[in-house]
């Protein structure tokens, strides 16, 4: 069972403190690897906070936990803080502007059982020339 | 007995290539060996011609223009037909971005992609890619608010964003899909996408025509439905509708025509409803 | 136990660049700040927790901690045989900093991009077609009755927006919170929405669409459709009148407009509303700029190469197009064969493909954070942290210049960012010869 | 490094020489009576002119509105760049340069000292960083103050004095140079979108009058001793029917002159516009012209209009909107608060367009109509009548009558019926145009060491390969225009900076700005009396609002006399 939702990438409280409390913190990780659904979403894909969800969009796929609400999400959107987890998902044509499209992007989001967090440092490997 | 330059790329080209001297306005009455000693840069080093390229003259009994053959893995070459105001470039692969900006006359052919900027600022000639191109189809460079003012680009596959930004004048003509913001800013010229479009084509449009004979997704709320066109002209020819024209950007006072083709659009035809009471 | 207190400190963390932080300091250690907001409190009292002191290099077989003269040198060599070095970052370290950056970048023939072409690169983008009606921060506290923050959530961004500049000041002709009007137009219902007397809720990518829809209303011309961006007709209507109707309007717009479907486009529109409201009344806009002094590295970018970011010296003058000489861009397309990153941490920020491809040639990264870029550096170089540990100058999100003071010692042999640099040139231009 | 230029052919005309084959001696970077010639540098200027640097009174080079016009106009560099040089920094060019390239521009066409004539006191620390990057150039900054909060409160309750104290506070603490006043009281206006019509129009909410702002502020400036008078760009400015609003704002401050003059009108062919509205726009150089003749107490400098495309910037954020509103480009606005505003917009000046072409003969007539040419200056208020890389083709309509004809035969032809230009004979001497250019600039600035080429002068030289014994300025006015565009040799502080056009060393000219004599603690007062309501108008600490001497890297205070502190 999956849905097709709007990703929304943002500033998070928990972001924004792991910027200085560290990025191999583990409250960077509780914070940022995660993802906020609005209430009858979460309920249309039977899923309750700290659940793990697989989100994939044209680039990629990343291993997400539910978060519990901090702002509001309305229907049909999905809300993950900026950080490399998100990356993971996030395409790097930015169409002639230099921006590439961080926010207001289709993903799939299905419920995934046995998946993992990845840890940060094991997220981005060079490029295998 | 005219002469043909076959100029082939060495290897694979990694590192940005600027090679604004591969027109034939650089290379017209050179020997081949002025032509290998032209500069081009690769990344911050700069380079002869030659030390990048396999330069040939061939001797060939048409009599047309001079023409550049250029072949090879060009992805990273740019500014290929800079500024040209006659003869030809044949390319066989993709190119790089800003092929043939500022581009006064002459004919380039690409048989494969082109980059972003293809004919950025171009006043006249011909360009025709058979595959796709990037962004900013005929844009300006940062800053100009006055873009194409002449010539045609053809490009048979599917193009970005920006197409014919900030347009004056000219032909733009697109087989396969348009992106997003087609048209934006255009102040003349046509654009013809036998494909479908993404959203806001005609944004900020203050004169010229978008025709459009596949899908498109909304009609911006700043433009207004004037009637039902059974065709309209490109350039010198006349494409068949039936189309729905509307008319703006009314945010800029616009009197830019978009025509849509009625087929392919049967989400749009709630605005019939208009056709009564006007 | 003695307590020493110094004032007007500027903090060095968002856009907001407030200055008015009283940093209280007991035996050499940060023990409290007044005034300042939850991030900025947490810089001052945990900068040094994840910071790395002596200088690293990526040997054949793993790590190795090295003295600074051989990481300056291996930083220098590396640029020296580098085609196409992007040199990536800035914008959290000072404008001296910068300025040595852009001359170590003009040495080598390399492109300088810092972190605005992926935050308000396109806002300048589209300022560079359509122009900006703007003031400094000031104006608005004196004399805004309208204030319209638009993709952008301060509360959560900028926490002190709202009490230091916005609608909780008092100002010469605004005494109180009754004289001001505050609007949040946003995809989600936001702290900042809470406290706003007006909130838009529109769909995700719809700005650009709502904007024509305003500039319509705006023209006293009719809007055919009954709904734009999940808004009523009547509520656009209700949204430009008020509008037209303030004396002294602006718009705060955030990521929000750049990093939805449009970026540059959305602010061409919004550029573009603004300017059109005054020819009804005064209006005026302002980019929430994220990093403490990305608005000075455009500032100083423009002054001495004339453009804001993104610049190509690798023919040896200036040359600038976002989409080809921006940072994302590059990597991207594979072009750049070396990297120099100075305070910002691309690995974590970019896009996974355009981090690959960071990694994947030789990387020097100067920054005091133990962060992913300068874990995966082949040359990481600890610097100090600018605005705490050395002084500096940065630019507040409406270019207003501030100095930034030294409350603390750094640790023994770590430099500044501006005294890295410098070594690094000299090095380059000794190799040079 | 001693330096002895000999055969050249010298202008000095503040002390009197005009046209003399001497020698000149420099030793540490001063002009001295002589040098032993066996270590000194030779410099052969035999046929060739010599004079001091040029100095540019008003050019706006450096600082937040200037570097707003650099960002907005990428297409204004992209095809005119400088690339990196053994002794030169790359950089852009077009109507608005890049710093660096700003600095080796001027350099080259001879002129080594320029004022940057607009900043608003809390972004002065940008200004001064652009300065510092700006080589080679002696540079000062002016001081916005017409539409400052406490001057308008000081004024209104007719404190000077107190005005006094705080203007000198600022000038010393900010590192300024002189009192800029720019549409007093209109930019405040601006502040709700709104203007003032004439100087006795009350500033709303403030309840003051330009006409009292100008007479205040010229009183603060004599009262602290400064060495220029208030440099006033006028109310009204760029409005047809303006030059009224110009009599009358030199006739308001008559009674307030004694010895030096006491106002400097800026640019003011913008101010000198008769009619009613574009289609009837006329000159008033001559109304203008007549009563600067017969007055002492005001010096003006030009403005002149360069046919090209450039882009005008100004703190007038109302009339930068209004050409945003005639020629419909694109426009940047810049408010500052309690201070003032600022606008940019690209212009083109087209020799077809009626009212440009008027325009450009109203500079040229108000420089021949007003007989002594210390009371008008030469420039084109850097960018907004022109880029200063044009200097020279105005030289050339100033010297001669034949290069006037000839940019007339291409101007509009009502413009030409109706203007005064084509009947004007008279053609400036070279010592004339010389005064224009450094002499009379360093007077009004009271640059004693600068402007002339006496034993004690700062050592600032240009030589230009031309001979002015036997080419006529009027009819070869072309050499003249070739020769002044790369000096053969410019030397700055005894160093030659520049030769036929190449920069020949790195060198980095001083910054002046005014040290005030008041006591520290006089300050103290002023500023616990200021703090309370520093923090309700403004968004930043007071304390954070100085700027630190360190901050400029080659600080240069000049000291002032005033009744107020001895």
């Amino acid at each position: 069972m999956s849905i097709e939702v709007i990703l929304i990438t943002g500033r998070s409280t928990s972001q924004g403190l792991g910027l200085e409390l560290g990025k191999h913190s583990e409250k960077y990780k509780r914070g940022v690897a995660s993802c906020e659904l609005n209430v009858d979403d979460m309920r249309d894909l039977a899923i309750e906070t700290d659940d793990l969800v697989k989100v994939s969009s044209e680039c990629g796929s990343v291993v997400l936990r539910v978060a519990e609400l901090e702002q509001e999400v309305p229907r049909g959107v999905a809300f993950v803080p900026n950080g490399p987890w998100v990356n993971l998902i996030i395409c790097s044509d930015t169409s002639g502007t230099g921006m590439p499209r961080y926010k207001g992007i289709r993903v799939k989001i299905h419920p995934i059982e046995d998946g993992i967090v990845g840890d940060v440092s094991s997220l981005v490997e060079a490029e295998d020339e | 007995m005219m002469v043909q330059v076959k100029i082939t790329a060495k290897k694979t080209l990694i590192l940005p290539v600027d090679a604004e001297v591969i027109t034939p306005d650089a290379i017209d009455s050179l020997s081949l060996s002025k032509v290998e000693s032209l500069y081009v840069w690769e990344g911050n080093r700069r380079r002869p011609l030659g030390e990048l390229f396999d330069v040939e003259f061939i001797d060939s009994d048409e009599d047309d223009a001079l023409t550049l053959w250029v072949r090879g893995d060009l992805k990273s070459v740019r500014r290929i037909g800079s500024h040209m105001s006659f003869g030809r470039i044949l390319i066989d692969g993709d190119v790089g971005m800003y092929l043939g900006e500022n581009m006064k006359g002459g004919m380039i052919q690409v048989k494969g992609n082109a980059g972003s900027w293809l004919g950025s600022d171009m006043n006249a000639g011909l360009i025709e890619v058979l595959g796709d191109a990037g962004d900013f189809v005929g844009a300006p460079p940062r800053g100009l608010t006055r873009g194409m003012s002449g010539g045609r680009i053809h490009v048979k596959g599917s193009v970005g964003n920006e197409c014919g930004c900030w347009m004056d004048d000219g032909v733009i003509i697109v087989d396969g899909d348009l992106g997003l913001f087609g048209g934006i800013h255009m102040r003349g010229g046509v654009i013809l996408t036998r494909g479908n479009t993404l959203s806001r084509i005609g944004a900020g449009m203050v004169n010229g025509k978008v025709v459009v004979l596949g899908n498109v997704p909304s009609i911006l709320p700043s433009f207004t439905f004037e009637e039902i066109r059974k065709s309209t002209r490109v350039g010198n020819d006349r494409v068949e509708g039936p189309f729905y024209m509307f008319s703006g950007d009314l945010a800029e006072d616009g009197k830019g025509r978009l025509y849509i083709a009625i087929s392919e659009n049967n989400h749009l035809h709630f605005i019939e409803k208009y056709l009564e009471v006007k | 136990m003695t307590f020493n207190v110094t004032n007007d400190i500027a903090c060095p963390f968002c856009g907001c660049l407030c200055d008015d932080l009283k940093v209280i300091i007991s035996d050499g250690k940060i023990v409290d700040v007044k005034n300042a907001c939850i991030y900025g409190l947490t810089k001052f009292l945990n900068y040094s927790l994840e910071r790395s002191v002596t200088p690293v290099v990526q040997g054949d077989n793993g790590k190795v901690e090295v003295d600074l003269e051989t990481a300056v040198d291996k930083s220098a060599r590396i640029l020296i045989d580098a085609k196409y070095p992007l040199l990536y970052g800035w914008s959290c370290t000072s404008c001296e900093a910068q300025r040595v950056g852009l001359e170590l970048a003009e040495e080598i023939g390399g492109v300088i991009d810092n972190t605005t072409s992926v935050c308000h690169g396109p806002s300048i983008e589209a300022l560079q077609e359509i122009g900006e009606s703007t003031c400094t921060l000031g104006e608005v506290k004196s004399r805004a009755d309208l204030i319209i923050y638009w993709g952008s959530n301060p509360l959560q961004s900028h926490m002190r927006h709202l009490s230091r500049y916005t609608i909780g000041t008092e100002g010469r002709f605004r005494k109180t919170r009754d004289d001001r009007t505050m609007v949040v137009i946003d995809v989600r219902n936001t702290y900042s929405a809470r406290v706003a007397d007006y909130f838009y809720q529109i769909e995700p990518n719809s700005d650009y669409e709502l904007m024509s829809a305003l500039r319509v209303a705006l023209r006293d011309q009719e809007i055919e459709q009954d709904e734009v961006a999940g808004l009523k007709k009547d509520e656009i209507y209700d949204l430009a009148d008020m509008m037209i109707s303030c004396d002294f309007g602006i718009v705060f717009f955030g990521l929000g407009l750049t990093m939805s479907l449009g970026a540059n486009r959305n602010v061409d529109a919004a550029l573009s509303l603004i300017r059109d409201l005054n020819k009804r009344t005064k209006f005026l806009i302002m980019p929430m700029r994220g990093h403490f002094n990305v608005a000075g590295a455009d500032v100083v970018f423009t002054w001495q190469t004339g453009y804001p970011f993104a610049v190509d010296f690798s023919r040896g003058y200036p040359r600038y197009n976002p989409g080809d000489t921006s940072a994302v861009d590059i990597l991207l397309r594979g072009e750049s064969d070396a990297s120099l990153i100075v305070a910002s941490d691309p690995v974590a920020t970019f896009p996974v493909e355009a981090s690959k491809r960071l990694l994947s040639n030789p990387l020097i990264c100067i920054d005091p954070h133990r962060s992913l870029t300068a874990k995966a550096a082949t040359v990481a170089i600890p610097s100090n942290f600018v605005g705490i540990e050395c002084t500096g100058t940065a630019y507040r999100m409406d270019t207003i210049p501030l100095p930034l003071k030294k409350v603390i010692e750094p640790p023994e042999g770590c430099l500044s960012d501006v005294q890295l640099l410098e070594m690094i040139l000299r090095r380059v231009r000794e190799l040079k010869g | 490094m001693d330096l002895l230029i000999i055969n050249g052919v010298v202008y000095d005309p503040i002390n009197s020489v005009n046209g003399e084959r001497m020698d000149i001696a420099v030793h540490n970077g001063k002009i001295v009576g002589h040098v032993n010639d066996s270590e000194a540098k030779v410099i052969d200027a035999s046929n060739m002119l010599i004079m001091s640097g040029g100095v540019d009174i008003h050019s706006h080079i450096a600082g937040p509105k200037v570097n707003a016009g650099r960002l907005l106009r990428p297409e204004d560099h992209v095809n005119d760049f400088e690339v990196k040089g053994p002794f030169i920094r790359s950089g852009v060019g077009g109507s608005v340069p890049s710093t660096f390239t700003t600095g080796y521009r001027y350099a080259r066409m001879g002129y080594t000292t320029v004022m940057e004539p607009a900043t608003p006191p809390i972004k002065t620390r940008h200004t001064h960083d652009e300065l510092n990057d700006t080589p080679i150039i002696d540079k000062a900054c002016y001081i916005l103050f017409g539409n400052n909060w406490f001057v308008l409160e000081y004024l209104k309750d007719n404190r000077v004095e107190d005005c006094a104290e705080y203007v000198s506070w600022i000038l010393d603490a900010l590192k300024g140079y002189a009192v800029k006043v720019v549409n007093p009281g209109g930019v405040e206006a601006w502040g709700w979108g709104e203007n003032v019509r004439g100087i006795d129009d009350v500033v709303p909410n403030f309840g003051i009058t330009p006409r009292e702002i100008i007479r205040g502020l010229c009183k603060v400036n004599t009262l602290l001793g400064l060495p220029h008078s208030v440099h006033l760009h006028t109310n009204n400015l760029g409005r047809p029917g303006n030059y009224q609003t110009t009599l009358d704002t030199m006739r308001c401050v008559e009674d307030l002159a004694d010895v030096d003059p006491i106002l400097h009108i800026t640019h003011c062919q913008f101010s000198s516009f008769k009619g009613d509205d574009w289609t009837n726009l006329t000159s008033a150089a001559p109304e203008i012209s007549d009563y600067v003749n017969k007055h002492s107490h005001v010096t003006l400098d030009m403005g002149q209009i360069i046919f090209t495309e450039t882009t005008t910037m100004t703190a007038d954020g109302p009339h930068e909107y209004m050409i945003h509103g005639i020629s419909g480009n694109k426009w940047v606005n810049l408010d500052i608060e309690a201070e003032t505003g600022g606008g940019v917009v690209p212009y083109t000046y087209k020799p077809k367009s009626y009212v440009n072409a008027t325009q450009w003969t109203i500079g040229l007539e108000l420089a021949l109509m007003i007989d002594d040419p210390w009371k008008i200056m030469l420039s084109t208020d850097h960018p907004n009548a022109g880029p200063f890389v044009e200097y020279p083709s105005i030289m050339s309509w100033l010297i001669s009558k034949y290069a006037r004809q000839k940019s007339l035969e291409k101007v509009n032809k009502k413009t030409l019926r109706r203007s005064h230009l084509s009947d004007l004979d008279r053609e400036l001497s070279l010592s004339e145009l010389i005064v224009m250019t450094r002499c009379s600039p360093s007077k009004a600035l009271g640059l004693d060491k600068k402007g002339h080429l006496g034993v004690g002068a700062d050592a600032d030289i240009a030589i230009f390969d031309i001979d002015p014994m036997r080419v006529d300025t009027s009819k070869e006015y072309l050499k003249y225009d070739r020769a002044f565009r790369r000096a053969a040799y410019t030397i700055k502080d005894g160093i030659v900076v520049a030769r036929n056009g190449e920069i020949t060393t790195r060198h980095t000219g001083k910054t002046l700005w005014i040290k005030s004599g008041f006591p520290q603690e006089a300050f103290g007062s002023l500023i616990n009396e200021l703090r309370e309501r520093f923090e309700r108008y403004y968004t930043i600490q007071l304390d954070n609002y100085p700027i630190d001497e360190s901050c400029l890297t080659n600080s240069k205070p000049v000291f002032t006399q005033s009744s107020l502190w001895s």
